[in-house]
């Protein structure tokens, strides 16, 4: 074991023990916050692994704008201070999935790459990605822009309040209608 | 058709210039502060001109103004008979309750009560507030002299009464 | 020197941890938040198997993974909302394919912190519509 | 190497205690004035410049209240929360030409841009647990607002990033020229206006909002914990101020910049607070739907378009 070794494991411990609070706490908007732990803890990850560019941007766009457009549903729609008692389904099936999908692929894992050791990698600089974006990637790298535009129009769309109600509608089309 | 953003320049330059205007606060407990003439510190009690006729203290609107009296008989050398004197027993203002009108001043007909500027007065017990006529006599000393007279202003009453006097002799 | 397979467990359990939530989860929102550690979890594959060929297209795809995530966070929030102003409650349990908006007024009193939360009285809860 | 590594960061903790508090008196002096008035006078005897040191110790004595209905832990820990992304922030940015800064980052301004935004997360946690309905509001109010002002943020900061074609914030200062003042003007305001947002700043400052909210996210927090809120927002003052004159006002060039580049660098730093102050006194507070309408019908297309003038004078230069 090397210090990179030892700073890898316990940053995974973190990641893991934070992804074992998100689905398990019962709390809410904590379990935002524990998201912002584990995904906070894959960055290091990805700091340790050399890929500092991907680190940051995974704090910019995970930690940075998707926690909190979580945190901000969360709030929006129903955030009581402390347990809620209606979070979970029966376990069985999702135990039996998670465990199998989760250790299957860890037994795996070990079982391929259990005693394979790679050189420590130079931290990376943002040149060489650029130019595997713009090189080799560059036409999923636009099909992603367009990606992205549809999924703003999509949600714009969708947050969208209906449009008013016509006068000759039902008193429950105004009733709604009046209420936005 | 005024330039967009002309109301925040302005804005803008309001501060700026008040920025580097000196402010002209003045430091009171180091600072002396320049007070007015007239203006309403303490009312102060000329003791020996009071008559005790009440006045003040029955047009006090939030009576605040406590007065205590006795009869004298004082005989006077070659008078028929004794006269009688009003004796000041308590003359008393509670400054918990004034509310610095100067009604009491303005009404009183012997001029026993006066403006003075005097203000730093506060105590720690609202009690204390209580000024009784030994404490208003003292304030007497800090009374400033009446201001001199407006030079293109009306004469003063006694100023005109000689005058007239004067003229019909 | 080090050992990928470090990085990769921790992806495998992070994935299993991830499917877990998805399938046990009962409120929208969670089950986003629990879709966001599966991508994640593939992320860190991605960028482990740059470390062991070095190069950059893990990197890469982890980056396209990453915009994507934030697209899918962004409708996947945009619906959360339009269910929460039609039913009141953001659980997916109840959502049937062919459901009709709830009749009657669409603020009935249990929207905020009501009786099942076992919340304690003024947690802050507000309703998306005034938002 | 060791003791370069402490010495470093000892150094960027000085600026981190000392910066603020400087900004902080500033602010009291200046908006006094800009007022009428002299503000602070007597702590510390000379102008009352121990007055933030004052106020600290009165914070440390004041009762530290958690309320019975918030929830605890993260109630406590968003101070913290709120402190941290800026402390790290200051590690990258450069003072002085050559090795004068905390951390060499070849992506720093991308390392920057990402922890800045981490800071909104203390203020939601703030928000909901404190189990106050104003305090929920000013959290929202936050949220809704880093949806705004992130894009332009971003956008305008990538504008320069590709006029000086590096990430690494030295580069960047290294690679600016005087001429680009004008060429870059357009970023430098959206930059600075989104970065006011960023630090929820007047007139940006509707998560607080005394008027509206009591005080917004700050509304249940008292003593050290409230002191915490309060210096992060003045090193949020120092970290905005310090990005835009390392960005956009080119850092430490000027006059001898080989001896006293440190110095060119902390007066325009110092300038730019003094212009977050400045709008703070001057100007009223936007709503949230003004702030938006700025933010993605002003500020969004501008930098767009500054984005379209860096490329095209970019390669018109070859």
């Amino acid at each position: 074991m090397t210090l990179q070794d030892v700073l890898l494991s316990v940053v995974g411990l973190v990641a893991v023990a934070g992804g074992v609070a998100v689905v398990t706490t019962k709390q809410l908007v904590r379990a935002g916050l524990w998201l912002v732990v584990a995904l906070g803890a894959v960055a290091v990850e990805f700091l340790l692994l050399g890929a500092e560019f991907a680190a940051w941007v995974q704090v910019l766009i995970y930690v940075g704008a998707v926690v909190v457009l979580l945190l901000f549903a969360v709030m929006l729609t129903r955030a009581p201070i402390g347990r809620s008692s209606d979070l979970d389904r029966p376990a069985l099936p999702a135990t039996l999935v998670g465990a199998a999908s989760g250790l299957g692929l860890a037994a795996l894992f070990v079982g391929v790459f259990g005693q394979f050791q790679v050189p420590a990698p130079a931290v990376g600089t943002a040149e060489r990605i650029g130019d595997s974006v713009f090189g080799a990637w560059v036409l999923p790298f636009e099909v992603l822009s367009i990606l992205l535009l549809a999924a703003l129009v999509g949600a714009i769309v969708l947050s969208r309040p209906a449009a008013p109600a016509p006068q000759d509608a039902s008193a429950d089309a105004v009733a709604q209608g009046s209420s936005r | 058709m005024s330039i967009p953003g002309a109301g925040l320049g302005k804005g803008l330059a309001v501060t700026l210039k008040t920025l580097v205007t000196p402010s002209t606060t003045q430091q009171y407990p180091d600072v002396a502060p320049e007070l007015p003439p007239r203006s309403r510190g303490v009312i102060a009690l000329r003791e020996e001109n009071c008559t005790v006729c009440m006045l003040c203290s029955r047009e006090c609107p939030d009576w605040c103004i406590y007065i205590d009296s006795h009869k004298e008989e004082v005989v006077v050398p070659g008078a028929a008979r004794p006269r009688q004197r009003n004796v000041l027993d308590r003359f008393d203002i509670d400054f918990s309750l004034c509310m610095y009108c100067g009604i009491c001043i303005e009404v009183c007909p012997f001029d026993a009560l006066y403006w003075s500027p005097e203000f730093e007065y506060a105590e720690y017990d609202i009690r204390d507030l209580m000024h009784d006529k030994d404490r208003l006599g003292e304030w007497m000393a800090t009374v400033p002299p009446p201001p001199p007279h407006d030079p293109l202003g009306e004469p003063s009453k006694e100023e005109t009464a000689v005058a007239k006097r004067a003229s019909a002799s | 020197m080090i050992r990928p397979v470090i990085p990769l467990v921790t992806a495998a359990l992070l994935f299993g941890l991830g499917a877990y939530g998805v399938l046990r989860r009962r409120n929208a929102v969670l089950v986003l938040m629990s879709v966001e550690l599966m991508l994640n979890a593939v992320n860190l594959v991605l960028v482990t198997g740059d470390t062991m060929r070095e190069r950059v297209t893990g990197q890469v795809f982890a980056l396209f993974v990453i915009v994507i995530a934030a697209a899918e966070v962004g409708v996947g929030l945009a619906l959360v909302l339009r269910l929460f102003r039609l039913r009141q409650d953001i659980n997916i349990d109840q959502v049937a394919l062919d459901d009709e908006p709830r009749t009657g007024p669409p603020f009935a009193a249990p929207a905020l912190a009501d009786a099942r939360s076992g919340a304690a009285a003024g947690a802050p809860t507000l309703d998306g519509e005034q938002a | 190497m060791t003791w370069d590594v402490i010495l470093r960061v000892a150094l960027v903790a000085v600026a981190f205690l000392t910066l603020p508090l400087i900004v902080g008196q500033t602010e009291h002096k200046v908006m006094a004035h800009m007022q009428a008035r002299l503000g602070p006078m007597y702590a510390g005897a000379f102008h009352g410049w121990a007055q933030l040191i004052a106020d600290g110790v009165k914070f440390a004595q004041k009762e530290d209240v958690t309320p019975r209905a918030a929830d605890g832990p993260v109630f406590r820990l968003a101070p913290a929360v709120a402190l941290l992304p800026y402390l790290l922030v200051l590690l990258v940015i450069p003072l002085g030409p050559g090795d004068l800064v905390g951390q060499q980052l070849d992506v720093g301004l991308f390392f920057v841009l990402a922890v800045v935004g981490v800071g909104v997360i203390a203020v939601l946690m703030a928000a909901w647990a404190s189990a106050n309905k104003y305090s929920l509001l000013g959290g929202l109010r936050a949220a809704a607002q880093l949806l705004g002002y992130e894009l332009p943020f971003v956008l305008s900061a990538a504008s320069v990033a590709m006029a000086a074609g590096t990430l690494s914030l030295p580069g960047i200062v290294a690679a600016w020229q005087p001429w680009w003042l004008l060429w870059q003007l357009p970023a430098t305001i959206v930059f600075f206006v989104s970065g006011l947002a960023e630090i929820r700043r007047p007139p940006f400052d509707m998560p607080i909002a005394d008027s509206e909210l009591v005080f917004g996210y700050l509304t249940e927090y008292t003593g050290l914990r409230f002191a915490f809120f309060l210096l992060a927002e003045y090193v949020g003052i120092v970290v905005i101020s310090a990005l835009t004159a390392a960005l956009f006002l080119g850092g430490w060039h000027g006059p001898w910049a080989e001896s006293v580049g440190w110095l060119w660098m902390l007066l325009k730093t110092g300038a730019v607070a003094f212009v977050v102050i400045w709008l703070r006194v001057s100007w009223p507070r936007l709503r949230e739907d003004q702030l938006q309408r700025l933010c993605w019908l002003v500020l969004v297309p501008l930098a767009l378009a500054q984005l379209v003038l860096t490329a095209g004078v970019r390669v018109a230069l070859g």
